[in-house]
């Protein structure tokens, strides 16, 4: 899974994705410390994410293996919020 | 598919499952040329490749399931599919 | 998926069968912040009746296969959404 | 398959109903000489790794098959533990 900010949100009424009330979120992916690296990416959310809360988004076909997304056209997915990051035993990151 | 050239091997005692009592090359990308393209990365071994070999690797689960010829290993992904003898350009 | 404009559309007369039929467009992704087009572009398949100049999203990969309208189809990269809004930090970034 | 190095944990409470339970950790990949490669990466760990072990990771949906959940969108785990390397230069 790789980190990202969430930094927005995209409303699309005229959608096939066919996934009734999807939520799509801009995310700006981060490195551990939370360092935006303006690498952007749009992916649904499963969590109720907010804005410029640290994410986990799976991508490609493991973002299709959930209830939700099975056999949907999506190829990422927000599978986690982070409250915290420990790297080499000293937190880097704290919601 | 592709090419690689074996650079070494890895010993690992603990195993994800799917993994066990399989055999792990380290390989290098090469070009047809023979030249090391890109990072090194981990196969599977199933046709007893051995260092120095230029190897065929696949990167797709389903195929290497029947490169391993084990329906159950769902887990494995990347593994050497084959041992090139040559490569002719043109 | 990543978030594009639409450029123009490709018209193709020799191609895969099962391509027969489908509108191909040409995106150019762009700046999520500055909507600045990158000058990197795509061929998608069109889900959506996506028109010119509209901001799109595109899905990659397998997952382009997965859209009603691209079910067994072979593609891997299809539009599926047309944007209507994007809201950045609290304030509309963009409005069809 | 990539080398890398477990770097630190990642700690979520709200996350995916099948992801409960997991160990998250970050992953810095690595080359054969374990020198860093491009970007760390969160990777589900369900072999009890420390940080500062060089580990082999998958990517993509057979990472998830590590889990015993038939459903999950995890894209990257720790497939094993590194004990030794041999690289033979040529």
């Amino acid at each position: 899974m790789v980190l990202g900010k969430i930094t927005g949100t995209i409303t699309s009424s005229a959608n096939n994705t066919d996934i009734q009330g999807g939520r799509y979120l801009l995310v700006n992916k981060c490195d551990q410390q939370g360092q935006l690296k303006n690498d952007f990416l749009i992916a649904l959310d499963l969590v109720s994410a907010g804005n410029d809360e640290m994410v986990m988004v799976s991508q490609s076909t493991a973002a299709r293996e959930t209830p939700t997304t099975r056999n949907k056209p999506v190829d990422a997915v927000i599978v986690g919020i982070v409250d915290a990051i420990d790297e080499n035993e000293n937190v880097v990151y704290k919601k | 598919m592709k090419l690689g050239k074996v650079i070494g091997t890895m010993v690992s005692t603990i195993k994800a499952k799917g993994y066990e009592s399989r055999k792990i090359l380290v390989i290098r990308p090469v070009g047809p040329d023979g030249i090391f393209v890109g990072n090194s990365f981990l196969a599977i071994d199933a046709v007893q490749a051995g260092v120095g070999d230029t190897v065929l690797t696949i990167e797709e689960g389903n195929s290497a399931r029947q490169v391993v010829q084990d329906d159950d290993a769902f887990t494995v992904k990347t593994v050497v599919a084959g041992i090139v003898d040559e490569i002719s350009l043109g | 998926m990543i978030l594009a404009k639409v450029k123009g559309t490709v018209v193709s007369s020799r191609k895969a069968e099962k391509m027969a039929g489908v509108r191909l467009l040409l995106l150019e992704k762009i700046d999520p912040v500055s909507l600045e087009g990158k000058n990197d572009f795509v061929v998608a398949m069109d889900g959506v009746g996506a028109g010119l100049d509209e901001i799109v999203f595109y899905v990659s990969g397998s997952g382009a296969r997965m859209a009603e309208t691209t079910k067994g189809l072979p593609t891997d990269a299809t539009v599926t959404a047309i944007v209507d809004v994007i809201e950045q930090n609290g304030h509309i970034a963009y409005k069809k | 398959m990539k080398f890398g190095k477990i770097i630190g944990r990642v700690v979520s409470s709200q996350k995916v109903k099948s992801f409960e339970g997991l160990k998250l950790v970050l992953v810095q990949p690595v080359s054969e000489d374990l020198e860093s490669v491009g970007d760390a990466i969160v990777a589900v760990d369900t072999l009890q790794s420390d940080v500062g072990q060089i580990i082999y990771y998958e990517t993509s949906k057979e990472a998830g098959r590590v889990i015993e959940k038939e459903m999950n969108p995890c894209d990257a785990a720790v497939m094993g533990i590194v004990d030794d390397i041999n690289i033979t230069k040529s």
